[in-house]
């Protein structure tokens, strides 16, 4: 674990500021690229390739995502443990999703089963 | 209260089963296994338990600060060591998980010549529904013949757990969940309800009665059909007011449960909670059988606890009831 | 890098936190953490109290079968009332908020935590929440057991969705205290002081900060989704209407597990420091016992399906989380065995915070194991959801975080209040508690493993003599936590003046005034080895220990 | 998730310790920090903390959003012909946008321009209103036909007169309508009413710190406050990046 505390240990630093200024064509170029994607999106939204679509569509969204966050959320001239810190909530989630799909083929079969039974309505 | 506690006191220590010290009776093909698990992880356990307070005790007792009164400077650190006990011990974990893992698989895998018994979990009662179509409020199965339950349930969360089975499964809404077991034993053993599932979830138990080979067809003859047995419509009724459950809410005594008491109610004139009177006749105990919602006696919910009973009691099941309802003065 | 700040004036002698500023407003507006620390400490011993009287009832009622002093719901409002208030109000809080939030800055040797504001803003969080349980205790309390447990949670007529949104407001409350130290650790360390020279007591508050972060948000989600499908039937847990009420049980899970080890490591962390002090001894294997913190942060994140393994969850996840559960013992008994080593050869002084620590060493460890029953899937169908289960984490909450919690009192106790208690009393509460604690639940492993069903209004006959022991034992603790309290409250009033470093500690906190002045420090204390206790010579004039050498970290 | 937490711990201590300034009083430090950048760095890892807290917050939706389209995905594929895929394409560019003004407004705030910094925080809350208003029409056109969730669903159920006219053709000819279609809905609802949320949210956190801009008081020693509702905004608009084609885009 760096000891960050008081060095100023940041890369490519700006002048005398406290953190690095973000450059015009930089921030321009980052919006030129997630407008570009969005309508990458859309467009393959319309020709479905089948079983890989959502695939397709969350790698656009990744894509997306990381210019976010290098360009727009400085995480490219930030220390390194910010950058961790956004990576690994990220693993987090993963977990979360991936062990709860991991029980998802339990449930599946037997719903069909409750439709049988009368629902239960209230008194409107 | 003073003198209830000595009572106790010269009470058999512990209610004699057959079972041992920890345990019920193994009264199910599994029990075995899953006691001889709990016992190698009880003396390993017991084992770690033991050191460490030896190991307390002897340090506390030998370098106490009156007889130690500097401490010594020893090693801050020794890795080797570290790894020694985190493996070792690491070791031990993992075989007690390939012994959890056999007894579940064993737990979970119904042999193919499992009798199934389905099994409607309600709000404080189980209702067991056999092969033939008979429904009963008590589970009754023969030695040495695995059954397969199909748990389902109506309204909340319940589980089915016979303790001397070391079997438990969890009704779902929504969903069938299985549980096997094979019993061993002879003799009466309580499923209790072991998911909270409100006010009478301490009440909600059920008779498991082992019979011998061949006894359960005898008694599914004479106890399964509640119209069997040469029993008057009226008995089927008191028969079918105990195993559908009904005496979960509703009493015979005029004390008030969950639901209004039945007694003196056939032929009364019953306020009802949208301030309407009507008299307690047989369309009215059939239309609360089927659709509780349709007419609340007053001073009930506005929305009955009662599930309905739609497609879980036949007609002559209903008129049998009626009967019976007769009779309750 | 002196202190820039020469601009303000030399505290007089005798100006503390506590008498600098005067008045309510001074209090409930603080940014002091030191103030704030007090504060949280007060009021989680508060709830301690409220959530042991419903302990007291159940208990009672359970003395006898059948109907002894209430009936059905009036237990199950008693039971989910004890669970809700010991783990939202006192528990999760309990030893991050009230003890670290005194001490992390001052071991740090800082001024304040990293965000004052986001600190004081925590603790009126935790008021608020408070107030929301206290709401739900006049409006029809709530009987659906502290897990909310859907389709049960959604159809009951108690107010439900007052306590849903307390435990809602309460996360936000642990949320922002863990925020808080994990900037504070990060960014404002002494110089000198890397990581692996700072108390582990910090390391514990670190890790358990990771998991306030990373788990409390989905307990948000989790409680925010069944308010709104209890008011609107969203239909997400509900059966008749799609849903699947198992899947609460996954969210639910997610976070309740890494919540039980936001439970431990505090007291994991409060007893390393425990023990190194009152033993005179350095800490044993320093990096294992502060890295075992993280690791069981982060292994407690992918175990929590061992709660549903008859819950109607699939075979195969089931023996991955079982699987998965046992690395989690790894790690705590590391723990352990690093803390007998450093018992070795050392001078060990009996006091009261040692007593907690040595009850908490072989109580956790009793706790420990009999996980090892629940991890393992063959015995687990058996014990899930019976007294054995209500045993074993009363053993590692109880004897585990009450036990770090009350040695971690009295250990600081001096500090925070400059007044000594008085050592006898303190280690008589604490051996009647250990024998009520032991009295109570020892018998309840029996009554789980023989079928006794928790959550139990009425049992079978059969019980009976263990739950009258089980009583009986309750009595007993309460009699024993009782005097720990009016122990305190005499130190209080009556208490010797204390010295600046009654026990001889090597960690920042002690080298400053007792109590700390407003500022903690009058200049940023140069930090060496936190566990150097051998720097330090006993004073018997003053009862005071004098720093005689001045040692760097060996590790 | 109230909008105060942002600025509760962007840590501009500066009214009541004001003896506390000394030599630099343009860094606004606060008493307990040593130097501006310690300051900065601190409220950085704040921001970056409670950024997890919101993933790991909306995380929740998107596993339930998993699971029950793993589940029901023919529910999924339906309901999804009923959302407005051109207000969801101009609602994804006016978000986008809005991350552009405000990542140029911290660019401002470092370099002291002060005039550029307020028109791209008022064109962030522009944005932002663009969004909600769209926001709102997309969720009235749903109302309107009965697609809500839980027991408010009430699209073509007996009684309930069609919606189906000649301008509004039913998108879903040619597909059997299957079961349980509120829990897209539901979901839907969830999902896009938190993060709307979070984007009022985001506005009054903007409009509080163009009061403050427009006093002048952000510069390159002290832009924490701007810097971290930036970063804020971000989030909301990288959550709003997956939510558009996961609800908009399925079949």
């Amino acid at each position: 674990m760096s000891n960050t505390a008081h060095a100023d240990a940041h890369g490519g630093h700006g002048t005398h500021g406290l953190a690095h200024v973000a450059s015009v064509p930089s921030l321009l170029g980052t919006f030129g690229l997630l407008v570009l994607l969005t309508f990458v999106t859309v467009w393959v939204a319309k020709h479905p390739l089948g079983a890989i679509d959502i695939w397709v569509a969350m790698g656009i969204a990744t894509v997306k995502a990381t210019a976010v966050g290098l360009y727009f959320m400085h995480l490219r001239h930030d220390s390194g443990f910010n950058r961790l810190v956004f990576l690994g909530s990220f693993l987090f989630v993963f977990i979360f999703i991936g062990f709860a799909m991991m029980d998802r083929g339990q449930y599946d079969p037997t719903i069909q089963w409750q439709e049988a039974l009368p629902k239960f309505q209230p008194a409107k | 209260m003073l003198n209830s506690l000595l009572a106790l006191a010269q009470q058999p220590r512990i209610a004699p089963t057959e079972g041992d010290f920890w345990f019920p009776p193994q009264a199910s093909s599994f029990a075995s296994k899953i006691d001889s698990d709990y016992y190698f992880i009880y003396w390993v356990s017991a084992f770690f338990v033991l050191v460490i307070a030896g190991v307390l005790v002897l340090f506390t007792l030998k370098y106490h600060s009156k007889k130690n009164p500097k401490a010594e400077r020893t090693s801050t650190h020794n890795t080797p060591l570290e790894l020694a006990w985190s493996i070792l011990p690491g070791i031990v974990l993992l075989y007690m998980f390939v012994l959890g893992f056999e007894g579940y698989t064993d737990l979970r895998t119904p042999p193919s010549n499992a009798v199934n018994v389905d099994v409607t979990a309600q709000k404080w009662a189980w209702t067991f529904t056999y092969p033939n179509g008979v429904v009963h409020d008590e589970l009754h199965v023969e030695k040495d013949q695995p059954i397969q339950l199909t748990l389902s349930s109506v309204d909340v969360l319940h589980s089915f757990w016979v303790a001397a089975f070391r079997t438990k499964m969890d009704a779902v809404p929504g969903r069938y969940t299985k549980l096997w077991f094979t019993p061993t034993m002879t003799g009466e053993f309580w499923a209790q309800c072991t998911e909270y599932c409100g006010t009478n979830h301490s009440n909600m138990r059920a008779k498991v009665v082992v019979h011998e080979p061949g006894g359960l067809a005898k008694w599914l003859a004479v106890e399964g059909d509640p119209h069997g047995g040469g029993r008057t419509p009226a008995q089927a009724g008191e028969k079918i007011y105990k195993i559908q459950g009904c005496a979960a809410c509703h009493t015979l005594d005029g004390s008030k449960l969950t639901g209004p008491s039945f007694k003196g109610l056939f032929g009364r004139q019953e306020q009802m909670l949208d301030g309407s009177t009507i008299t307690a006749d047989e369309n009215y105990i059939r239309e609360s059988i089927l659709n509780p919602q349709a007419k609340i006696v007053s001073g009930y919910g506005p929305v009955s606890a009662m599930p309905t009973f739609q497609g879980r009691v036949k007609d002559n099941d209903i008129a049998a009831l009626i009967a019976f309802l007769r009779t309750v003065k | 890098m002196s202190s820039t700040t020469a601009t303000h004036a030399p505290p007089q002698a005798g100006v503390n936190y506590l008498n600098a500023r005067r008045g309510l407003l001074s209090w409930v507006f603080t940014l002091d953490h030191k103030r704030i620390g007090i504060m949280y400490l007060v009021g989680v011993m508060g709830a301690f109290l409220l959530g042991g009287v419903f302990a007291l009832k159940l208990r009672t009622e359970l003395l006898t079968v059948g109907k002894t002093i209430m009936d059905a719901d009036t237990y199950n409002q008693a039971f989910t009332l004890h669970g809700a208030v010991m783990v939202f109000l006192f528990i999760i809080p309990g030893i991050p908020a009230a003890l670290g939030n005194f001490c992390l800055p001052l071991m740090l040797g800082a001024k304040d935590v990293a965000f004052p504001r986001l600190n004081l803003m925590s603790f009126h969080l935790w008021m608020f929440g408070a107030i929301f349980f206290v709401i739900v205790l006049l409006t029809g309390g709530l009987d659906t057991g502290w897990t909310f447990y859907t389709p049960y949670s959604t159809t009951t007529t108690t107010s439900v969705i007052w306590a849903v949104m307390g435990a809602f407001i309460l996360g936000f409350s642990s949320i922002f205290t863990g925020l808080n130290f994990i900037v504070t650790i990060h960014k404002m360390r002494p110089p000198g002081m890397t990581f692996f020279k700072m108390p582990l007591f910090l390391w514990g508050l670190y890790a358990t900060a990771l998991i306030q972060i990373l788990a409390t948000p989905v307990l948000g989600i989790t409680l925010l989704l069944l308010a709104i499908e209890r008011a609107f039937k969203l239909g997400i847990f509900d059966a008749t209407l799609g849903g699947d009420p198992v899947l609460f049980q996954h969210f639910f899970w997610f976070y309740s597990h890494p919540a039980v080890y936001i439970m431990i490591l505090p007291a994991f962390a409060v007893i390393s420091e425990l023990i190194a002090v009152h033993s005179r001894k350095e800490i044993f294997g320093y990096k294992f016992i502060g890295l075992s913190s993280v690791a069981i942060a982060v292994i407690g994140f992918v175990v929590w399906g061992h709660h549903m393994f008859v819950s109607g969850q699939s075979q195969m996840a089931s023996i991955v989380f079982s699987f998965l559960t046992f690395f989690v013992a790894i790690p705590s008994a590391i723990k352990v065995f690093n803390w007998l080593a450093t018992l070795y050869k050392g001078s060990i002084r009996i006091n009261t915070p040692m007593l907690y620590a040595l009850g908490f060493i072989w109580l956790f460890t009793i706790g420990g194991v009999t996980g090892l029953f629940l991890s393992t899937m063959s015995t687990d169908v058996h014990l899930h959801d019976t007294y054995f289960v209500v045993a074993h984490f009363h053993y590692v909450m109880v004897a585990g975080t009450l036990w770090g919690f009350l040695g971690g009192l009295h250990h600081w106790w001096p500090k925070i209040t400059g007044k000594m208690y008085h050592d006898g009393v303190g280690m008589f509460a604490s051996i009647t508690a250990f024998i009520g604690f032991n009295l109570t639940f020892f018998p309840q492993f029996i009554m789980g493993t023989r079928g006794m069903p928790r959550r139990y209004y009425d049992y079978l006959e059969e019980f009976q003599f263990l739950h009258v022991l089980s009583t009986v034992g309750a009595y007993v603790l309460a009699v024993g936590l009782f005097m720990v309290l009016f122990l305190l409250i005499h130190s209080l009033m009556k208490g010797k003046k204390a010295p600046d470093n009654p026990w001889g500690a090597a960690s920042l906190e002690w080298q400053t005034a007792t109590p700390p002045i407003t500022e903690n420090f009058h200049e940023t204390p140069k930090a060496g080895n936190p566990y150097a206790v051998y720097d330090f010579e006993y004073d018997p004039q003053t009862g005071d220990y004098k720093r005689v050498a001045f040692s760097d970290a060996t590790h | 998730m109230s909008s105060t937490t942002e600025t509760a711990h962007a840590p501009s201590g500066h009214a009541h310790d004001a003896h506390h300034w000394h030599e630099d009083p343009e860094a606004h430090l606060a008493h307990h920090f040593d130097t501006p950048q310690q300051q900065f760095d601190s409220g950085k890892l704040g921001i970056w903390l409670f950024l997890v807290t919101e993933i790991l917050f909306f995380s929740g939706l998107f596993c339930a959003y998993t699971i029950y389209r793993s589940y029901h995905p023919e529910v999924f594929v339906y309901a999804s012909k009923f959302l407005d895929t051109n207000m969801g394409f101009i609602n994804t560019l006016v978000l986008i946008f809005s991350s552009l003004t405000a990542a140029w407004a911290v660019r401002n705030a470092q370099l002291n321009q002060k005039k550029a910094l307020v028109i791209n925080i008022v064109l962030t809350v522009a944005c932002a209103c663009a969004f909600m208003c769209i926001k709102y029409v997309e969720y009235s056109h749903k109302a309107h036909w009965g697609l809500l969730p839980g027991d408010a669903y009430t699209f073509n159920a007996p009684g309930v007169e069609s919606p189906v006219t000649q301008d509004h053709p039913d998108p879903t000819v040619g597909m059997s309508r299957p079961d349980n279609i509120h829990i897209f809905f539901g979901i839907y609802f969830f999902m896009t009413g938190l993060h709307g949320f979070h984007v009022l949210a985001g506005i009054i956190v903007w409009l509080w710190l163009l009061k403050r801009a427009m006093k002048g008081e952000f510069n390159a020693k002290y832009f924490g406050p701007i810097d971290y509702a930036a970063l804020y905004w971000h989030i909301v608009d990288l959550i709003w990046i997956y939510l558009f084609p996961l609800l908009y885009l399925i079949h």
